[in-house]
């Protein structure tokens, strides 16, 4: 269980904000620029000592106020990707990332030196100096230091923001499926959704120092009452399913969530498995007979539950698909000239490739 | 490091004797003694480092006040205390400009030569010896209360020398040694010796050394017959006990 | 060479160079962790007396060097509260010693040496501090991995003023140590002392010219270390 | 005119690039991490003098290796956004701001200081210091310093990276417009296709030192034969279009385009505008016969031109609209499922609201 | 207070006070400039010569203050290359007078203030004086609106080691400007003329407490200015 509770003040600024989420998982900070992710983390990670409040992670308090108890940061053993990456600008980048691993614990346990280097690809960076790297390639190996320095807690703050969209898609599900293998918590701050989709668990929505809600992204996902999230163009719902079939030959893979099936281009892994598929509502369409002769693979029975407002001049639309909810984002031209009323049976139309050609990593 | 005997004494001297008692040393050595080992500094610092322990076996001063000093924190041996070095006082002027007409007596006017801004230097009359022989001799001279703020005060005799040599000061007092060794400046005038106190040189055994048979040896050299013609020849008189 | 060498200055006065140069070395080598700990402690620290310490720092460039000397003499004599301790227990002089000129030397460079690196650790990242830390990294290992590479070229900086400081050292030192050769005379004291000589002029302008030599190499090679640490700190333009 | 041809040496990476690109409008630098394009801008900005090439700007020549010419970079006025945001340290925000206002020539245009403080959000911030600025605030101030140097020439690297997206949506349509307004040129680097999709002209394709293609971005955004556009999940080709009805009364927009029309979510465009539409290729639904009921706004007649490789599952159906191609995403099933071969008539399929809200400015 | 203070000082005293403190200043606000330019040189210059003149800048700190004040005498003495000119074209003379005593100490610090500078200026970040280049800055006003404010806590930490050692100095001042009291007798010679009188002790240990407390009072005011631009320029912890 991870425990924050804080109040801070700067000029100009308060920071006032409580959540808890379990662990071990992802929990995503998200929220705008300025709003106290950054302060948050470094309170964690015990380089500011904030004016009140609690920090306590798997049962151990790293901070109270009121009891006067302050960890020293080098004891916290919080594995932390700072914004600005701060590399030590005297030790060669192969220095830079041996440095947290020469001081772990020797019993601890985490990925390999050559392990990182090849997933970030910073091969041919060993030997430089941090003043000799690009911005990305900083970023890479600040990210590579924080895994390599086997913490009990990792704390990033946009380690993908400098990163490629192809570097990203290897970095994501590498740190997605570290911990499930690590077990650690990670407390991740983003401005990507994707990132959140890919990774989070519990999500912490801030905003201006204090935090609008948090809880699991499968319940927070789906509430179109949180500007933040609904005013955007990839508002979505979250779905829990779990590996059903393998179709080899036609390269698809069967996904069962409560109430239903999806089809999704084939993913490696075996069956059972959990895992979870973020549906944007604007890639749900709507039909009020079933279409034929359609390359759209996901056919869904479902029942128009609620039209709720989205932007200027479209709403989203709340789809009971047996116990689950979709969204789905169609202009209010469409409700009128379709006839949408709630209890109107329909069916949801989404295209397979809509999703991530690669798995995704389940909760459990 | 611990002094054997067979490094001769240590001898404590007045930074303006150095000559003399290098060339002293060297004969001591020519007679097959042990060489002895000079810190030439100012009479002050070495007085007090004397008080502070320091190994000296022989002081020489350049003032009695700083003798004066050692022998009452019993730092020398009393009987050995003799001061047989005498030196004269003297005007310079630079050598490169025409030497001013000036006799040394009580009517003498400096003004005249030292002009509008001209200064006279010399040591600094509160500390440095030859500042203080001046300052007796201008106050015989009864012009003391006059030429006191047109002093150039040097921290040491030779400063005084330079400040003359280069020109900045048209007069200068200093000890006839000196003058005699510079080319750059011309003696205008001796001081009559009954203007000032003598000029002396106080010698001692210090008090660790009066065992020392080295030090007694060589304290007894250069304040003995021998030396006479050495000081002669760096420009000291001798004075007869 | 040395022949020559040999031939060109007198026995005494190659002793005064060699002296000079251990004598500057020593200085700097034990004055500076020293430095770098009231340096340190000036920068970061929060204590009451801070400034009395800072103000303790900048003494010995306040004060004459005679004063230095004196004052020196008064605690580290044989007969003063530090120097007869060192001397009972130890039996250790240090007045009239080539040590004792190290040491005078080493108090007066002090201030220099403290005031570069303390520049230096004013102008170091924090945020790399930091970095260390969550990298479990505690205070020593901090300092000597991350702080001290980083104040590097302030610490050579103040060394190398505080060498060529202490091959001109001459008030505390004469004061304190005496002039003795071939043990306190330093060059800059026989050059003090060919300039009380008359016609020692061209004496004190050859040992002069020596000292600036000396002064001279210690700086170029100091300032081949200092490019070096430049570049390590990938602050060398590209 | 932009020309830009250039070599250097860093130990172990070489830069061999040489692009044109037409002025005014905006050039977007587009490839991995470490592939050398902020060395590009610094060269361009005179910042790096490389060993070899040419800059030329508008036909003035900043650089000539050969003719030994080089331009001061105080001299060039260009307006930097640099990766690192490099704030002034030791001035405010404000003054921050001001520093290239104040140093600009006298007659030259540019946005005021209120109208670019107020689109960055940075009001409150402009009596702080910048190190008392969060990741993203940094960046908005560096990237309004530069907006207000009036430059004669904008190098962005990465301008929006740090910037939540509700930021960006504001920033990024400002950034078109201004190109429009100012006619100054824009050399802009970017990871992010939004923001290539959104601004650019001209898109550079750069691997590893080198330009892999370059030219307009029409033309280079349907091409296939690219790896690093087509093997993503957002490929897909970019119409020019022209506004042709504003249906109030619907909230729809009606845009015209070479063999066809759309219909998209109102924008606020004067009729007759021109307007650049990219249009995802996952986006992209197909069906062998006109479907009925559908939410789905646009049903285009298409012919099947060609069937191209895509991802391991999927492929991208090359679509011909009149005299506009669209490529669409499809599983390899579907193909097989609804027979699809080359020259078959089918019906594109684009839901409305698969496009931005916002307008967005055309080229001309 | 001024009734005590008058009363437990001299007049002469005082009077040394006063000038100690015009010596010290006038040296710092006179010697910042140049130090400033050849900090600047050495740290960013390529040219021949750039070796000596690092070697030309140290020589005052190398040479004994003697030799120093002996070398002034031979440059700014009125039969001097450059003193001769100041004395025909200007009527200058500065042998003797407090702007000797001034430009003495001057010299005797200029080594100090160049390395604080030229190493504050070594650690500024390059990149942003880029930044100012490309936002129209030409070289002047990037100096001065960029690197002169980075590198200022440099500037203020060589001035006030320049200050503390200004009213130290000795062996120059004295060996240049003699000592003259009301125009150049500074503290420390006034000290030192009180060491060398046996018993002075008691007057020495006077006036070196007041000279102690002028360097103290410029510390702290320096800690202060300091402490206000660590914060400029964002490197307090927040
Ligand atoms: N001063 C330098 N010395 C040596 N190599 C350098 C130097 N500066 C950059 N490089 C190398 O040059 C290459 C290109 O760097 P550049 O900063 O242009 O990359 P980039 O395309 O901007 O990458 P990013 O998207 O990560 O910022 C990188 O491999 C980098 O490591
Ligand atoms: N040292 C400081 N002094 C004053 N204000 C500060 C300081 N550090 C941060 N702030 C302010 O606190 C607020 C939160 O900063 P923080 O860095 O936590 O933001 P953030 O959520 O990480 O934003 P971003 O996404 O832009 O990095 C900001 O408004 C910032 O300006
Ligand atoms: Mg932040
Ligand atoms: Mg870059």
């Amino acid at each position: 269980m991870l425990e924050i509770s804080l109040r801070h003040r700067f000029p100009g600024f308060a920071l006032d904000a409580a959540f808890t989420a379990p662990t071990p998982g992802v929990t995503v900070i998200f929220g705008p620029s300025g709003c106290g992710k950054s302060t948050v983390l470094a309170a964690v990670a015990g380089l500011l000592r904030p004016a009140e409040g609690r920090i306590s992670v798997g049962g151990v308090t790293l901070f109270d106020g009121g009891a006067k108890k302050f960890v020293a940061p080098e004891k916290r053993r919080c594995g932390v990707v700072f914004q600005d990456s701060r590399l030590f600008p005297h030790l060669s980048v192969e220095s830079n990332l041996r440095y947290g691993l020469k001081r772990a614990p020797k019993d601890a346990e985490g990925p390999g030196f050559d392990e990182v280097v090849s997933l970030l690809g910073i091969e041919a960076l060993l030997g430089r100096r941090p003043a000799a790297l690009s911005g990305g390639e900083k970023q890479r190996v600040a990210l590579g230091r924080a895994l390599l320095s086997r913490p009990a807690l990792l704390l990033m703050d946009e380690p993908l923001a400098a990163l490629d969209a192809a570097r990203k898609a290897e970095v994501l599900p590498y740190l997605a499926r570290l911990r499930h293998r690590l077990r650690i918590p990670l407390l991740y701050v983003t401005h990507a959704l994707d990132e959140v989709d890919r990774l989070a668990d519990t999500l912490v929505l801030m905003q201006a120092g204090r935090v609008l809600a948090a809880g699991p992204l499968e319940a927070l996902a789906a509430r179109t009452d949180l500007p933040m999230l609904a005013g955007r163009q990839d508002a979505g719902v979250v779905l829990s399913c779990r590996v059903a079939a393998q179709d080899e030959a036609r390269g698809l893979t069967r996904l069962d969530f409560p109430g239903g099936s999806l089809v999704v281009p084939q993913a490696a892994l075996a069956l059972g498995h959990a895992v979870r598929l973020r549906i944007q509502a604007r890639d749900v369409a709507i039909a009020t007979s079933r279409p034929e002769g359609l390359s759209v693979q996901n056919l869904l029975p479902a029942t128009l539950a609620a039209i709720e407002p989205g932007g200027a001049h479209d709403v989203l639309l709340r789809l009971a698909v047996g116990d689950s909810i979709l969204l789905s984002r169609v202009t209010k031209d469409a409700v009128g000239r379709l006839g949408l009323t709630p209890g109107l049976p329909v069916w949801a139309l989404i295209k397979a490739v809509a999703f991530f050609a690669e798995g995704r990593d389940g909760a459990g | 490091r611990a002094q054997g005997s067979a490094e001769g004494p240590v001898f404590f001297a007045a930074a303006s004797l150095t000559d003399a008692m290098r060339a002293l040393g060297e004969m001591w050595r020519a007679k097959g003694n042990a060489v002895p080992r000079f810190s030439f500094a100012a009479s002050s610092a070495l007085a007090r480092q004397m008080e502070q322990g320091a190994p000296a076996d022989i002081f020489a001063s350049a003032d009695e006040p700083w003798m004066d000093y050692v022998q009452q924190r019993q730092l020398i041996v009393e009987a050995t205390r003799s001061s047989p070095l005498a030196n004269a006082l003297v005007l310079i002027a630079p050598a490169d400009r025409p030497a001013p007409a000036i006799t040394l007596d009580r009517n003498t006017d400096f003004s005249a030569v030292l002009g509008a801004d001209g200064r006279i230097a010399t040591g600094d009359p509160s500390n440095v010896p030859v500042g203080k022989y001046a300052q007796a001799a201008l106050t015989w001279m009864g012009q003391w209360e006059k030429v006191s703020p047109r002093l150039a005060r040097a921290d040491n005799v030779r400063s005084a020398l330079l400040l003359v040599e280069r020109g900045e000061a048209p007069l200068g007092i200093v000890y006839a040694t000196d003058a005699a060794a510079s080319k750059g400046v011309r003696v205008v005038a001796t001081f009559p010796a009954e203007s000032h106190p003598p000029v002396t040189y106080p010698f001692a055994l210090a008090r660790r050394a009066a065992d020392n048979a080295a030090a007694k040896g060589f304290l007894a050299f250069i304040t003995g017959p021998e030396a006479a013609e050495t000081y002669r020849r760096f420009g000291f008189g001798l004075r007869t006990p | 060479m040395l022949e020559a060498a040999t031939g060109w200055l007198t026995a005494e006065e190659w002793e005064a160079v060699r002296l000079s140069l251990s004598v500057a070395l020593r200085s700097v080598v034990f004055g500076l962790p020293p430095a770098v700990l009231a340096a340190w402690l000036l920068a970061r620290g929060r204590f009451p007396g801070r400034s009395l310490l800072d103000a303790a720092v900048h003494l010995p460039l306040v004060m004459p060097p005679v004063v230095v000397g004196w004052l020196l003499l008064v605690t580290f004599g044989v007969r003063g509260p530090v120097g007869s301790l060192l001397n009972d227990w130890f039996g250790l002089r240090l007045v009239f010693t080539t040590g004792g000129a190290a040491l005078a030397t080493a108090v007066m460079s002090f201030p220099l040496i403290v005031r570069a690196v303390r520049l230096s650790l004013e102008a170091v990242d924090q945020g790399l501090e930091d970095a260390a830390r969550t990298l479990g990294a505690g205070p020593f290992d901090r300092f000597f991995t991350i702080t001290l590479p980083l104040i590097s070229p302030g610490i050579l900086s103040g060394a190398i003023t505080a060498f060529a400081a202490g091959l001109g050292e001459f008030g505390a030192v004469i004061t304190f140590a005496s002039n003795i050769p071939g043990q306190t005379q330093t060059l800059p004291l026989a050059i003090y002392a060919a300039t009380q000589t008359p016609g020692g002029e061209a004496t004190a302008a050859k040992l002069a010219g020596v000292s600036f030599a000396l002064a001279v190499s210690g700086l170029l090679l100091a300032e081949m270390v200092s490019r070096r640490m430049q570049r390590l700190l990938g602050r060398e333009r590209g």
